[in-house]
């Protein structure tokens, strides 16, 4: 296969967005096959060095999902991580990763066809952008600034 | 050294159909620290798990992969396959091969690659996992029961019955819900009221229900077994313990003319008031927003009259707090109300009405007595036209759902009519008649061929009024799409059920789930159809999805059932997939620096400080510690942790690492 | 304030009295309206019947040209070529396919950007603000406002009203000093462009309206359209012949009505054009 | 790219519907709203839901029947069924389309002769002047349908209140308005 397939790795958490992502399952609605999903007990759980990592090693998208605001399984795990996103985007911006690259979105467990339009659309976003290839700055600021467990 | 075992599942050919599984085994055998790698036909059957078991003895495994469907529908399964086989349950993790891959992509290799990848992804993560025990938890044995519709009060009897306490709230001034306003009830005709009121009294009586009307929940906190909820009681302006019931005050308030909300609408009541002569308790409240008194400080005739000094005006709401154990949610539906439906004049012409107004003005307690009279002139109706579906199965309305009951009690109302108004015609305009149940094709049969209720296949696209005449276009559809106009004295519109107004506020204070519609989402909708994704919370009745009465009992006395196997248990085990500060060697005995930013940010007030001293006692420093009876596992704590100190059991920074470098190494 | 306008075909011929009501008022209200130069036909219903492309091509030059002339904001006081311009828009916006097509049919740069009111949106934007001040002769009648169907419909394009049971022009009536009467036919179709072909149709469509209203007491009939006008006036004949029965009560223009309640004279608002005889 | 498997095709004429106006037949679940709205109801030969349920079946046969109705042709597009239709299926779009397709393979109705000729008679109007000559349309109408008594009442009354021009109105523009009918409805003549 000559075409570029995007590396995508969800982290969604498991109470709406893993469930969603079954219920499309259940309900037969097809995606793309590019996108490999991480579960999380809550988006507030999801550390933000660990994307950055994940783009160190040469992944091409993600997409972090999780419930709806208010609909958080525990109350407001989801508004802490919205909250870091905030901040994270700015170090995205700063080691030059294209915030496009990162999909933020809430998919609840009611929402099998979302989920497919989420990783059909983020996946057709990074087919555009092209495969990632700035990681080495990515893992040199690793070297350098974090040392991870 | 780890010892894996991969077992791959074909789901009969659910999986096998798209994902090559044998491959997909053959390959896992090959990674380090595999000793064990098979696929077979369905693993959740008995000897699929037998499989594991055997796996475990014969080749002394230490962590299992199964290769399945979603860990959300067999992880308990398997993990107990695995203890039953001698290796603690959390050494085992399944991959999701169905859901989220066969299910939802093509045969091809792209699909197998995607297996093979998640398989490798959990192989890493259970070479990392640690043997756990389940928490235990004390289990407070009352019963919160929010809603006092029929679902409601069924739920809160049967768990009395079962010896437990139970806290029901009703937001209303009296329980009874949408059931006791109904005339008589399909499919026997029964008299609602005769059925409701009997039980409606026992709730009132029972020696282990302590009922709280006029009163909501304000919020929640806890989790299975050990809940805190606060419970807004609203003002009456009533003292409940002075109050005799006499009713002196609501025949004396001046304020008569409030549209009651019992009748639709279709009579009045007073300031002060109780909904129903039945109403369970039978104590008046005050409306404030109506109440000449709140309005311009003067009036208080209730005062004057009342025997007992009951009325209390400067009476407030007043927040209580109760421990409970389980939640049975039972708040019902709502139905769609005026401006909905323009095209059939509700709201404008008043003859074109509800199917809840037809059910007061068919009720012997009702506005009329139970005469069927047209509410813009009192006259009796010759001709009346029901219309099925108004605003269900209505993409473009937003409702494209069934509204499930309204086939049946339009029949209902039909054959009311018949019965009351001799001589009388009457058309429903229908699109399919949906009598699914015990006797209700029987029941529709008798409408149309006795009653002689005429059913004409079509919908009506305008209801307009001339010289006093309600002019329905409509169409019958089995003459050829043959246009079919009426001039009828009365319109039915059998409105959609929708989820209760509150609905969704109410799920977001209990941290459930909701659909698309707001009606609260089941955790599985056929094999957990009462519970919730919560643990300790369940629906009953309406506010599931709209349900008749016999279903809205079935689910409630269910959801009893639920609960009183809860509190069969003086303890609870829970998942230990909890939080962890690390412990160490002293000098250092933890990396936590003291900073509490976990505190802070734990949505559960789990966190703790905990004062590390030596042996003379002096202080050498303070560090987090979790509270494993509070914590709930969302792990906000660790990503907030910049020492990295505290880690979520089962999501360790360990295993949720590897196994995502486990994905981008190979991917 | 400068407001262009695209008059259309039956304002320039059958329907002058119009054009002239609206020019009248719009005068009174000291809104400079300047006419689309070169302006075509929409096509009207006989282009959409026959070839979907010409039908969004005739009415994108017209747009093309209100771009060019340089009018941020146009009045079309015809429902139906109103219909026409917005349903043009609304499609080109929605398919850039279709849009590069029509463009490279009508060879002029299109970008479709062109505000377009109908003749209530302009009234309430432009002349409903001041008009309170300009009553001179409250328009005190029972009036039967038709909106007739391509006024409000669809809602998804033309985002204008509500589809059933209108509000617009009663409101824009009672204004004047008008008792808007509560009837059963005020989008119901008048049979439209059928007028020619099926002169029957359109007496039954219209006869319905016409005895709807008189029915139910009103003094005149208020429309916004010509369509709406010339099947409700010019066919009166027919109408009657239909309903067996003379009614007599006259089709008014909301500009009309408005010209009357400001007082200006009867002769500028072409009421002497009428075929049914306005003595209201 | 599997992103968009789940995607059907429907075939023939319901499918063209589709593929040109974006009107998904099948949605219609044969309520009948539209056609108990549809002022035309009465005229028509299918009514409008009959014309939506022939479609669905996919049948050749009744396809033909379809293109070949009156009813594709007096219907109004007064947008009263698609403003009322609960599955929000655009009608008159498609009744456009299937009336331009009728015309193109030569099977409208008998039956819409005059609807057709005023249609006709319309365009010719525009095509030379640009803009719609009322007179013009009237006498070619007329001779077209060879009606030559019909409205004999009408025209003087008009003439006299001022409202039938003797002479046409042209625009500048004529000649890039005819070029719009070549590019368009006449593209595939000649
Ligand atoms: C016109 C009509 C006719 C019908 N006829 C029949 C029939 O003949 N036979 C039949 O089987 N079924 C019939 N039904 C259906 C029947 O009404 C329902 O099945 C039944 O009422 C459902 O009971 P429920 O307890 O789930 O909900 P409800 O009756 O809606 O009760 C819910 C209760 O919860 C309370 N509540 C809501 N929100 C809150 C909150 N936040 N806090 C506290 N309390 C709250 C409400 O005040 C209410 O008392 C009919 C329905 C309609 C609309
Ligand atoms: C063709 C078909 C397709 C279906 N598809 C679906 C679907 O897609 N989704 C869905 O939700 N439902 C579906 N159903 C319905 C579903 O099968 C039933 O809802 C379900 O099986 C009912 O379960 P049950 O336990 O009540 O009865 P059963 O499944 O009938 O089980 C009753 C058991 O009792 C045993 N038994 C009977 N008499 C005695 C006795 N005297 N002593 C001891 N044992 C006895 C029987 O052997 C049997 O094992 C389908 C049904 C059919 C026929
Ligand atoms: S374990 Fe899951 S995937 Fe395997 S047979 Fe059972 S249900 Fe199907
Ligand atoms: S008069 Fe007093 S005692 Fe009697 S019902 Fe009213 S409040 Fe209760
Ligand atoms: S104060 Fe007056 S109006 Fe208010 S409830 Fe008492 S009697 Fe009625
Ligand atoms: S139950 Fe019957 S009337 Fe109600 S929405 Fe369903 S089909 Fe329509
Ligand atoms: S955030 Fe980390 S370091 Fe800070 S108190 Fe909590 S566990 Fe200790
Ligand atoms: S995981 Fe952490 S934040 Fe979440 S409940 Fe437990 S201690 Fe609190
Ligand atoms: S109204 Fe819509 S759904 Fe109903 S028959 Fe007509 S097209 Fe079909
Ligand atoms: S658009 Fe055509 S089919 Fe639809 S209601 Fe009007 S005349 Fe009837």
């Amino acid at each position: 296969m000559s075409e570029f397939e995007p590396k995508v790795v969800a982290f969604v958490c498991n109470w709406c967005t893993y469930a969603g992502a079954d219920l499309t399952g259940t309900s037969r609605i097809k995606y793309a096959t590019n996108v490999r999903i991480v579960r999380f007990p809550c988006t507030g759980r999801i550390d933000y060095m660990l994307l950055m990592k994940s783009f160190a090693e040469g992944v091409d998208g993600i997409i972090v999902s999780g419930c709806h605001p208010n609909d958080c399984h525990y109350t407001s795990g989801n508004f802490q991580a919205r909250r870091r996103w905030i901040v994270f985007r700015n170090l995205c911006d700063f080691m030059g990763i294209d915030i496009r690259r990162i999909q933020f979105s809430w998919v609840s467990a009611a929402e099998g066809a979302k989920w497919a339009d989420v990783v059909n659309t983020t996946v057709t976003t990074i087919r555009e952008l092209g495969p990632y290839t700035d990681y080495k700055k990515v893992a040199n600021y690793f070297e350098k600034e974090v040392s991870h467990g | 050294m780890s010892r894996i075992g991969v077992f791959v599942c074909h789901c009969g050919e659910n999986i096998s159909a798209t994902v090559n599984c044998q491959k997909v085994a053959e390959t896992a055998s090959g990674y380090e620290g595999v000793v064990h790698s098979v696929d077979y036909k369905y693993m959740c059957s008995d000897p699929g798990q037998t499989l594991i078991k055997q796996a475990i003895k014969d080749k002394n495994l230490t962590g299992v992969v199964v290769a399945a469907c979603s860990p959300r529908m067999h992880e308990p399964t398997f993990r107990k396959a695995c203890n039953e086989g001698g290796l603690n349950p959390f050494m085992c993790e399944m991959a999701n091969l169905r859901e989220h891959c066969s299910w939802v992509h093509d045969k091809g290799d792209l699909t197998t690659e995607k297996a093979i990848d998640v398989v490798r992804t959990q192989v890493e993560k259970v070479k990392r996992n640690q043997p756990l025990t389940d928490i235990k938890v004390p289990v407070t044995k009352t019963a919160l029961v929010i809603g006092g519709g029929i679902a409601g009060i069924q739920t809160s009897l049967d768990i009395a019955n079962c010896g437990h306490k139970v806290i029901l709230i009703e937001k209303d001034p009296s329980i009874g819900g949408h059931m006791s306003q109904l005339s008589e009830t399909f499919p026997t005709l029964d008299c609602s009221q005769c059925i409701l009121t009997p039980r409606m009294v026992e709730v009132a009586q029972h020696p282990n229900i302590t009922l709280y009307t006029y009163a909501e929940l304000e919020s929640l906190d806890g989790f299975i077994g050990n809940f805190t909820a606060k419970i807004r009681k609203k003002a009456k302006s009533i003292d409940e313990k002075l109050c005799t019931g006499c009713g002196l005050c609501t025949t004396k308030c001046p304020t008569k003319k409030i549209p009651s909300e019992f009748n639709e609408g279709l009579g009045f009541r007073p300031a002060v008031y109780v909904p129903f002569p039945q109403a369970v308790p039978n104590i008046p409240v005050i409306d404030r927003i109506n109440c000449t008194y709140y309005i311009k400080g003067k009036c208080k005739v209730c005062e004057k009259v009342c025997p007992t000094k009951a009325i209390v005006f400067d009476q407030e709401d007043e927040i209580i707090e109760v421990a409970v154990g389980a939640i049975v949610v039972a708040t019902g539906f709502g139905i769609k109300q005026p401006d909905f439906f323009p095209e059939y004049g509700y709201g404008k012409y008043p003859d074109v009405i509800t199917g809840m107004q037809f059910e007061r003005l068919a009720s012997a307690s009702g506005p009329t007595f139970g005469e069927i009279k047209r509410p813009s002139d009192g006259q009796v109706p010759k001709k009346i036209v029901f219309i099925a579906c108004a605003g269900s199965r209505d993409e473009a309305k937003g409702i494209p759902y069934c509204s499930k009951i309204c086939c049946m009690y339009t029949a209902k109302h039909a054959m009311l009519y018949q019965h009351k108004v001799h001589g009388g015609e009457s058309t429903v305009f229908y699109m399919d008649i949906r009598a699914a149940g015990k006797n209700y094709e029987e029941f529709v049969r008798r409408a149309i061929e006795e009653d002689t209720v005429k059913y004409v296949r079509g919908r009506v696209s305008r209801v307009y009024e001339k010289n006093g005449k309600l002019i329905v276009k409509g169409v019958d559809t089995l003459l050829g799409a043959m246009p079919v106009e009426i001039e009828a004295d009365m319109v039915v519109l059998a409105t959609a059920g929708v989820a209760n107004p509150g609905a969704e506020e109410l799920a977001q204070k209990l941290h459930i789930s909701y659909d698309g519609y707001k009606f609260f989402a089941e955790s599985h909708p056929k094999l957990k159809p009462i519970e919730t994704n919560t643990g300790g919370i369940m629906v009953a009745g309406a506010c599931q999805s709209i349900r008749d009465i016999p279903e809205s009992v079935s689910m409630a006395s269910g959801a009893a059932v639920k609960v009183a196997c809860l509190f069969s248990q003086n303890e609870l085990t829970r998942e230990p997939l909890i939080a962890v500060v690390n412990r160490c060697a002293a000098p250092l005995y933890s990396t936590c620096v003291g900073c509490f930013l976990c505190q802070s940010a734990c949505p559960y007030q789990a966190i703790e400080r905990e004062e590390i001293k030596d042996r003379s006692g002096k202080l050498i420093k303070s560090i987090a510690k979790v509270n494993p009876g509070l914590c709930q596992g969302c792990g906000t704590c660790v990503a907030f942790c910049r020492s990295r100190s505290i880690d979520i059991q089962g999501y360790t920074h360990d295993q949720v690492y590897n196994e995502v470098m486990a994905l981008l190494n190979e991917y | 304030m400068v407001l262009g306008i695209y008059p259309g075909c039956s304002l320039k011929g059958s329907s002058r009295e119009y054009t002239e009501s609206v020019l009248a008022v719009a005068k009174a209200f000291d809104i400079e309206i300047k006419e689309i130069l070169d302006w075509n036909c929409c096509g009207a219903t006989a282009a959409h019947n026959l070839s979907k492309e010409l039908a969004l091509a005739l009415p994108a030059r017209i747009l093309a040209l209100a771009e060019n002339q340089g009018l941020d904001e146009i009045v079309v006081p015809c429902a139906a070529c109103y219909s026409r311009l917005s349903g043009t828009q609304h499609e080109l916006n929605q398919h850039p396919e279709l849009k590069s097509k029509v463009v490279e049919a009508i060879g002029m740069e299109y970008k479709g950007t062109v505000g377009i009111l109908n003749i209530v949106q302009m009234i309430d934007k432009y002349i409903t603000p001041n008009i309170e001040s300009k009553i001179v002769k409250p328009f005190d009648h029972k009036l039967a406002c038709y909106y007739g169907c391509l006024l409000v419909r669809p809602k998804e394009v033309l985002k204008f009203d509500r589809e059933e049971d209108p509000q617009s022009m009663d409101t824009l009536m009672s204004k004047l000093g008008a008792k808007p009467i509560d009837w059963a036919f005020k989008t119901e179709c008048c049979g439209a462009g059928l007028t020619m072909s099926r002169t029957k149709t359109v007496a039954r469509l219209s006869g319905e309206i016409v005895k709807d209203a008189a029915d139910r007491g009103a003094e005149a009939i208020i429309v916004a359209c010509p369509m709406c006008h010339s099947n409700l006036d010019m066919r009166r004949k027919e109408i009657n012949e239909y309903n067996d029965q003379k009614i007599n009560i006259p089709v008014l223009y909301t500009t009309q009505a408005i010209g009357l309640a400001i007082g200006l004279d009867r002769e500028s608002l072409g009421l002497q054009r009428h075929f049914v005889k306005v003595e209201i | 790219m599997s992103a968009d498997t789940h995607h059907k095709t429907t075939k023939g004429l319901s499918g063209e519907v589709l593929e040109h106006t974006g009107v998904k037949v099948d949605k219609c679940y044969q309520c009948g709203k539209c056609t108990a709205g549809c002022p035309m109801a009465s005229e028509m030969d299918l009514a409008p839901s009959y014309l939506l349920r022939m479609l669905q079946t996919g049948d050749a046969k009744l396809e033909e029947q379809v293109l070949r109705s009156f009813t594709i042709w007096v219907c109004l597009t007064c947008e009263m069924c698609y403003s009322r239709c609960p599955m929000s299926i655009d009608i008159p779009k498609m009744m456009d389309f299937l009336r331009e397709k009728s015309m193109k393979e030569k099977k409208a109705s008998k039956k819409a002769k005059e609807i057709i000729a005023f249609h006709k008679s319309f365009l010719s109007s525009i095509e030379k002047t640009g803009r719609l000559y009322e007179l013009g349309l009237t006498l070619e109408y007329k001779a077209r349908t060879m009606s030559i008594m019909q409205d004999v009442g009408v025209a003087p009354a008009m003439l006299s209140r001022g409202k039938l021009h003797i002479l046409p109105e042209l625009i500048k523009g004529r000649s890039a308005v005819s070029s719009i009918f070549d590019k368009t409805i006449n593209k595939n003549k000649k």
